[in-house]
């Protein structure tokens, strides 16, 4: 199919579900995959990365890529499909805000190696054997990849030109966005292809929220039976609607249980997990701060209830008294 | 987050002011006018000695012409003091006044440092984040308010008759709220002024009359300022008016209920006379109060305290049936547009420094207490004489106390030492007592005040240098027998004297007064550490407060005596003026505002405003910033978690870019 | 082909390629991957060119175990759901029953139900997927076909364009369901302590009673299916049967209280190569039988059975290591708890020659009776008239210490374990999950199949065709198993000969392209 | 910028009320004090949006300092209040990255108290030096170099992912 645009689509760090997420589509996107010509899939198709190095830059017109960037590989997949596509498109949460694994960012590597390879409660392993990036074996040298200190999303490690948000992307907006693409009605380059509104705007909800929810106290979800039509906010459970962008149709609250934020930030906030806290703070109803301290400690988690998808993308990024280490040794 | 303001061409100006030797001296203005020059978008740099001049703000009109340029910034002083200077230089030069930003780097910089280098390298720095921040700046327009002309006076002291009468003489109405029954305040209490020595009361109670008879002056006395709303132009007052169960139209001041009352005799300490005299439950503070109408005291009259009095009152006042039991405390709501506050200080209490026996020996009197008895109408009809009856043969005075003092208060009060003097010729006036002052520095500094001072030389007062160590009445030799004896170092002498005393005058300093924290934060004013009313600026603005339309007047802004109160209260009633006249406000264009496409309508703002001024609106789902409202605080736009609220000049573009700009310069 | 039939086909192969993409990405055979990274097999030849050695790799960490910590243990379902997209509502569901544990509270029955209801339409939608587009293909089409035949398309052909509409309608109607409660089927959110978030409304009821009965009938014309192609050949028969394909190890699986097989709960129970029970626990002691080893040479962990130590990849009467999913969970149980499965469990067992089956590719069979079992109780359940109670929670009241939640994964058993602090904020986290518990026995399904197959250094695309097999039996999530590790593991095979020469590489033929 | 010159850099957000105001009149009074804080006026610190400190801090400050008026002082009623409540919230969170308590203050000054600023801001400035330089632009270096030479090898510029940052990000149309 020489005259169809050519599409790729690629997965670094990820769960599958974005791959899910465009099955569920598959349907769908038939139209999409008639009327391109889907020229990688790996997943799907065999195809070389001899293959890809030989095409002429550029030559692919989008590649969509799901999942954080944490291996050498990855980053080198990264930027070689930058170099073959006019547009590089971070597709869910994980290539756009570092997703879920960008919680490792809180967490040197050392610490996850020694706790998985030596620490976890059912390992054996006397020995403290480590997996080596290098192992030799009376001759047979084996090789696994090195892994980085650090958990990046897409943006981090080449230019992104546009971002299709969510954990999964929903296939509504996945739908408008390869649609926008096929029809060349494209917003400026960095944009989020979803609603630039806030999620409240889409939530069933949003009518029960009271004008003045001045919080007495927060709970989380296990210790309140949860009313299925009132605002969660409203219930004392935080929920990341007002400082996450639109787009999912709330699906999260339809489920009886809030917003944790997978869209990210609007394009007007630089980071979502601030926004959210300077929110939820200032409507604390009481004035003494021992009060308002004991109030907050209703939230025992910032860091993982703020930047669930976030920390990656965040203005800090990564606890920042964390050691870079060197790749492990060889043995 | 780029907008479009920051693109297009942007042609900036910067200007940095050496302040004459302020700046230049420790900033090296013309290292930083090249490094600004280098910045992108910067056409023009240059230092130069005032900006503020004609010619500096000249300057600042050519280049605008010249250059084409379209921002300006200016690093010289605090933006409080000339941000509008410049924004007019800037708006003459034909472009939109905000499209200006000010660097300090004298209040900030200069005078705060004394490392030239780093000094210089702090000025590049905050002059980088401005031009960076200028960029985003866009042309905004100023508000008008229309002021309401009333004003609300606080405090019926001189200062406070000085100014409600010189607003009424200008035609503008005035509130007079006065928390005692009567104003007149301290100054009521004397007897003689210094250095003239003429009399209180008679240049007194004629201001105090014209008060009342004022047709613009609304006088309310025993009443107090429960609750302050609203802003320069137009400020909602409530008054809290206390029962006095007396009908002030009804009363003619004939005090026949006085006479009437079941108490037979004056029972209760007389506040007007320090507690030298008595008074009964009803009673008139002093003979020219105003108002001149009696009031019932509510802690001690038996029928408000405990409903069981044969109210011999009643019949006494017979069928002017001014007394009147049932009167409750009420609350009015007044508007004004301007505010004075002249709540005057209180005494220190002498009881502090246990050391002078004050409350110990009854011949330890304080000074405003010798002003009671040396005054015709006091407690003694003029005579000063002892507790036991006996004119004193031998009266010192001791200064300074509470006063220029670490362990009680470190200021000086300003009057006491002429204060002393005065007394201290009166008391020879009166008696044939040798008088002697103890003081550590006479201070007269005002006009005719030194030659009082050689007056009171010459007319034989003693004078003693040195800071009374104690006062004790054992006697170490016969002549101290029966006597009070002051201990002190006489520096001039250089040993330690042991002076017997009949009577011991003390000249207790001023402090502010007991509520005056309350008071503050009632007009949203400012205080000293120590709690005088902190003026807007020291020299420039010095009966202003940081709140627009609230001034202060007299002593509540720190000790000083009449001539000062009543020109500060006159200064007070101009400033007013000027505002009123004026007949608007122009209100910087800082307000907050909601994108409504952007707006997702989480209402997570309404409840922020404390000024009301965001409202959700049901129709279209979304909050909405009512601008008039908006006194542009801008906590909305920090807690606005989908970053849909903005604020003019305070754009979180333009704080980022400032961020950006403070940390580029190493 | 009629143009109506094309179009169906078309739609299908499209449709099926993306599911096959989504789910074949850990088996797929990934040339991307010759540097470094992703799964790869590296085969090691002795002088004489036969294998002296194949390594199975997977690499790189996420470690979930690790950022877990301090987080709230409420969290869980919903964090650890991520560690695979593909069976998140297992992840789900084992965090969920772990916070249970955590919490001392029993979900009310209405609870339980739904999420016994959710979790059996999860599995039936799983193993169809991988009975018609993943591991199928391998039977109904044949081993010796051409692979770019080996997929839905062929599949398809060979049982016509009907099957395709069916297996698309139903996958989407059961994911359906699952997202009614769950708010999204990707990453769903209904698990707490005590409950689930959500009920059903009665109005809501009718269609998903319609969905019960079509699932009990498509799973039933699966067995159909499988019968008239799989078992009427004998070649596939003796295939299924033969030693390359055939490990005595042990099994392990949740069991009822009649020790039946249960997805959803249960005592997990372990039996000996020779059927023989060698165990049977409660999740909380799960650490008393099973540990993890580690090798140098990959990331992921292998699992063998704790008191019998590590004897290496061996098989056997020394063998530690045991295998899980399908296969195992009917060699471990005694029978199916609903009538139809069990009929066909009885066959399965006199068919292959009773308990317990050591022959991988048996699991194609077993998880072809596995989906009668899940649609019966999916008829169970949605019939139930408490499934429309509004009792769903229990709110915890017990100070949480530790909690151990563990299900039966499409794939098999599946160990969530948390402990907290007095907060409820976790302070150690352990998961085990399926394809690691099997991880040993695949690699071992490698080698022999590697062994087997690679002669004298003779290496044909064949070799290629069976070691995919081998795995496939498995159904391998190595999104999984390396939850620790990246989501997929595509397949490199490298010869080495004596000299440690690179002799060949192989790689799989497009086998997926649309239409 | 070499350890061995290094100055601690303080950016700080004060009110224009009490503490830029308190600020002005240390000037008026030529108190002297370290040269080190490089302040940025609010009107409120209630106007203090938490991702001001953390771009801060991310941008290169040591530390970040926040005036604002005394509690029941406030300008504008309440905006401190408000300020309090984040500032207890965004400690935590900074405990939890790894930054310091010493290095975020929220300090109380009134419009009178010029002095307090001088000792705030050199008491500050002092402990800040104690603790050393956060300089995150330099961490951030030193994390990402692990990655460059990809980036090299792809023949990119580092500047390159920079450039992906979101400042640069534009107003993004509706999808």
């Amino acid at each position: 199919m020489p005259d169809k645009p050519k599409i790729g689509f690629y997965w670094c760090a990820s769960c599958g579900g974005c791959e899910e997420a465009v099955v569920d589509l598959a349907e769908d996107i038939l139209g999409v995959v008639e009327a391109v010509d889907i020229i990688f899939w790996p997943v799907a198709m065999d195809f070389k990365k001899k293959h890809v190095e030989t095409m002429p830059d550029k030559s692919i017109v989008a590649t969509l890529l799901n999942g954080a960037i944490r291996t050498s590989e990855q980053e080198e997949m990264a930027h070689l499909l930058r170099r073959k596509s006019q547009y590089l498109i971070a597709y869910g949460a994980c290539a756009q805000l570092g997703g879920i694994p960008g919680l490792a960012n809180q967490f040197s590597r050392e610490q996850l190696l020694r706790y998985v390879y030596e620490e976890a409660p059912t390992v054996v392993n006397e020995a403290r054997t480590r997996p080596q990036t290098s192992f030799q074996n009376n001759g047979h040298t084996v090789a696994l990849p090195d892994f980085r200190n650090v958990v990046r999303a897409l943006d981090q490690v080449v230019e992104v030109d546009f971002y299709i948000p969510g954990c999964p992307p929903t296939p509504k907006i996945t739908r408008a966005a390869i649609g926008a693409l096929l029809e060349g009605k494209l917003p400026p380059k960095g944009s989020v292809l979803a609603p630039d509104v806030a999620l409240c705007e889409q939530c069933a909800r949003k009518a029960s929220k009271p004008d003045d929810l001045s919080f007495k106290e927060f709970k989380r979800p296990h210790q309140v039976a949860l009313d299925a039509n009132l605002c969660l906010l409203a219930q004392g459970i935080v929920c990341m609607g007002p400082a996450t962008r639109g787009g999912c149709e709330a699906v999260c609250p339809a489920g009886n249980m809030p917003c944790s934020g997978c869209f990210g930030p609007t394009s007007r906030v630089r980071d979502q997990g601030a926004k959210i806290l300077s929110s939820l703070c200032s409507n604390i109803a009481a004035k003494d701060e021992k009060e308002s301290r004991d109030i907050l400690a209703g939230i025992p988690d910032p860091v993982g209830t703020f930047y669930r998808y976030g920390l990656a993308k965040s203005l800090l990024r990564r606890k920042v008294n964390l050691p870079v280490e060197a790749a492990q040794k060889a043995l | 987050m780029k907008t479009n303001q920051s693109n297009g061409d942007v042609r900036i100006g910067f200007y940095i002011c050496h302040c004459g030797h302020n700046i230049a001296g420790m900033v090296d203005c013309a290292a930083v006018a090249q490094y600004m020059a280098k910045l992108p978008g910067v056409v023009v740099s240059r230092d130069y000695k005032y900006m503020c001049s004609d010619p500096g703000q000249e300057l600042i009109r050519q280049d605008i012409r010249e250059h084409q340029l379209n921002r300006v910034v200016v690093a010289s002083c605090s933006p409080l003091l000339h941000e509008h200077t410049f924004r007019k230089a800037v708006a003459a030069g034909g472009l939109n006044p905000f499209y200006f930003q000010m660097v300090n780097i004298r209040e900030h910089d200069s005078w705060v440092h004394s490392d030239r280098a780093a000094a210089t390298a702090k000025a590049k720095a905050l002059g980088n984040a401005a031009v960076r921040r200028v960029r985003f700046h866009r042309a905004l327009e100023t508000t008008r308010v229309a002021i309401q002309p009333d004003v609300l006076v606080v405090g019926g002291g001189i200062a406070g008759i000085h100014a409600a009468l010189t607003l009424a003489n200008a035609g503008k109405k005035v509130f007079l709220v006065e928390r005692e029954p009567s104003i007149g305040g301290h100054m009521a209490q004397f007897d003689k002024t210094f250095p003239t020595l003429d009399c209180a009361a008679c240049i007194l109670t004629p201001k105090m009359s014209a008060v009342r008879a004022h047709e613009n002056i609304t006088l309310w006395s025993y009443s107090e300022v429960a609750k302050v709303e609203g802003y320069v132009g137009n400020y909602t007052v409530t008054v809290k008016r206390k029962p006095r169960y007396v009908n002030e139209e009804l009363c003619v001041g004939c005090l026949e209920c006085i006479a009437g009352c079941v108490f037979k005799e004056g029972k209760f300490p007389d506040e007007f006379n320090v507690g030298l005299s008595k008074r009964k439950p009803i009673y008139i503070p002093f003979p020219q109060a105003v108002p001149p109408v009696v009031v019932i005291d509510p802690e001690r009259c038996l029928q408000v305290r405990t409903g069981k009095c044969k109210k011999t009152c009643l019949e006494a006042c017979a069928d002017r049936k001014a007394i009147d039991f049932t009167q409750k405390e009420e609350l009015v709501e007044i508007k004004v547009g301007n505010i004075i506050v002249a709540t005057g200080f209180k005494l220190f209490d002498a009881k502090r420094i246990p050391q002078y026996g004050y409350g110990l020996y009854p011949n330890v009197v304080t000074a405003i207490e010798l002003e009671r008895l040396v005054n015709s109408s006091g407690p003694t009809a003029g005579e000063i004489v002892l507790r036991d009856g006996r004119p004193p043969k031998s009266v010192g005075i001791i200064l300074c106390v509470g006063s220029r003092d670490v362990k009680t208060n470190r200021w000086c009060s300003r009057t006491c030492c002429m204060h002393s003097m005065k007394l201290a010729q009166l008391v020879r006036e009166h008696t044939e007592a040798d008088v002697t002052v103890f003081y550590m520095d006479i201070r007269a500094p005002g006009k005719g005040y030194e030659e009082f001072y050689d007056k009171s030389l010459k007319e034989g007062i003693q004078f003693v240098r040195g800071r009374v160590a104690e006062v004790t009445d054992w006697a170490l030799a016969p002549e101290e027998e029966g006597k009070l004896v002051i201990r002190v170092e006489d520096t001039l002498a250089g040993f330690v004297r042991r002076m017997p005393m009949d009577m011991i005058v003390l000249a207790a300093g001023m402090e502010p007064q007991e509520d005056a924290q309350q008071v503050r934060r009632l007009f949203n004013m400012s205080c000293g550490t120590e709690g005088w009313f902190l003026e807007k600026h020291p020299k420039l603005a010095p009966v202003s407060t940081f709140t627009d339309g609230v001034f202060i007047a007299g002593c509540c802004q720190g000790p000083k005596d009449i001539p000062d109160s009543v020109a500060q209260a006159g200064a007070a009633a101009a400033e007013a003026m000027a505002l009123i006249d004026k007949g608007y406000i122009e209100q910087e264009p800082n307000t907050a505002y909601i994108v409504e496409a952007d707006c997702c309508g989480c209402k997570s703002c309404v409840p922020l405003c404390p000024y009301k001024a965001i409202a959700f609106e049901e129709a279209k789902q979304k909050a909405r910033i009512n601008e008039a409202l908006c006194k542009g605080c801008g906590t909305c736009v920090a807690a606005c978690p989908s970053g849909s609220i903005r604020q003019n000049l305070f754009e979180d573009e333009e704080i980022f870019s400032e961020i950006e700009g403070v940390l580029a310069y190493v | 082909m009629n143009p109506e039939t094309t179009k169906v086909w078309n739609q299908a192969a499209s449709r099926a390629t993306a599911a096959a993409a989504a789910h074949q990405r850990r088996v797929t055979i990934d040339p991307i991957t010759r540097l470094e990274g992703h799964g790869k097999i590296d085969i090691f030849l002795d002088d004489q060119g036969d294998v002296e050695r194949a390594y199975l790799q997977v690499p790189e960490l996420r470690g979930f175990e690790v950022f877990s910590l301090g987080r709230p243990a409420e969290e869980m379902p919903q964090i650890t759901s991520r560690i695979c997209g593909v069976c998140p509502t297992a992840h789900h569901m084992a965090a969920t029953k772990a916070l249970d544990d955590l919490y001392q509270v029993e979900p009310p029955p209405a609870a339980r139900k739904i999420r016994e209801l959710v979790y059996n339409t999860f599995v039936m939608e799983d193993h169809a997927l991988h009975v018609y587009i993943l591991g199928g293909p391998d039977f109904i089409v044949g081993p010796q076909a051409p692979p770019e035949k080996r997929n839905v398309v062929g599949v398809i052909e060979k049982v016509g364009v009907e099957v395709g509409k069916k297996v698309i309608s139903m996958r989407r109607r059961l994911r359906e369901l699952i997202a009614y409660f769950g708010g999204k089927v990707i990453h769903p959110v209904l698990g707490l302590p005590g409950g689930v978030s959500k009920g059903l409304k009665p109005e809501d009821l009718p269609p998903f009673k319609e969905l019960a009965k079509d699932t009990l009938d498509f799973a039933l014309f699966t067995l159909q299916v499988f019968h008239d192609i799989v078992l009427k050949n004998p070649d596939y028969v003796k295939l299924i049967a033969s030693d390359t394909y055939t490990h005595r190890t042990y099994y392990m699986g949740l069991v009822d209280a009649q020790n039946r097989v249960n997805f959803y709960d249960g005592l997990l129970r372990v039996v000996d190569a020779t059927g023989k029970e060698f165990a049977k626990f409660p999740a909380r002691q799960y650490r008393d039988f099973v540990a993890e080893h580690v090798e140098p040479w990959s990331y992921v962990k292998f699992c063998f059975l704790k008191p019998l130590g590590w004897h290496g990849f061996e098989e056997g009467p020394h063998s530690s290591v045991y295998a899980v999913a399908p296969l195992a969970r009917l060699n471990v149980a005694e029978g199916m708890a609903t009538p139809q499965a069990q009929k066909a469990c009885e066959e399965f067992f006199s068919t292959l020659g009773g308990k317990p089956v050591h022959h991988t590719l048996a699991n194609h069979w077993a998880r072809v009776i596995e989906m009668i079992y899940a649609a019966e109780r999916i008829v169970e359940l949605i019939n139930d008239p408490e499934i429309t109670s509004t009792n769903l929670r229990v709110i915890p009241s017990a100070k949480p210490v530790a909690g151990v939640g563990v299900v039966e994964a499409p794939r098999g058993t599946l160990f969530h374990h948390f402990e907290t602090d007095a907060q409820g904020l976790v302070t150690k986290a352990n998961l085990i999950v399926a394809t690691q518990n099997n991880a040993a026995r695949i690699a071992m399904s490698v080698e022999k199949a590697a062994k087997g197959l690679i002669k004298k250094g003779n290496v044909t695309e064949g070799l290629l065709n069976m070691v995919e097999m081998a795995f496939r039996a498995y159904d391998p999530c190595f999104g999984c198993a390396t939850h620790s590790l990246p989501g997929h593991l595509p397949l490199c095979v490298s010869i080495y000969d004596r000299r440690r020469n690179l002799l060949r590489q192989l790689v799989q033929p497009a086998s997926l392209k649309p239409a | 910028m070499s350890d061995a010159n290094w100055q601690p850099r303080i950016v700080a957000f004060f009110c224009n009320w009490c503490t830029y105001t308190a600020a002005d009149l240390a000037g008026v009074s030529r108190l002297k004090y370290a040269p080190n804080v490089r302040v940025i006026r609010l009107m409120c610190s209630g106007r203090v949006d938490p991702q001001f400190i953390l771009d801060a801090l991310a941008k290169g400050a040591d530390g970040v300092l926040i005036g604002g008026c005394h509690l029941g002082d406030c300008h504008y009623g309440e905006g401190n209040y408000k300020t309090v409540r984040r500032f207890q919230m965004l400690q935590r969170l900074l405990r939890d990255m790894g930054i310091e308590d010493q290095r975020v203050r929220l300090e109380w000054i009134s419009a009178s108290e010029g002095e307090r600023v001088k000792t705030v801001i050199n008491d500050m400035v002092e402990q800040v030096r104690a603790l050393g330089p956060l300089n995150l632009p330099q961490r951030r270096q030193d994390w990402d170099c692990e990655m460059t030479h990809l980036a090299e090898s792809a023949g990119e510029s580092a500047g390159e992912s920079e450039a992906a940052e979101p400042r640069a990000e534009p107003e993004a149309a509706h999808a």
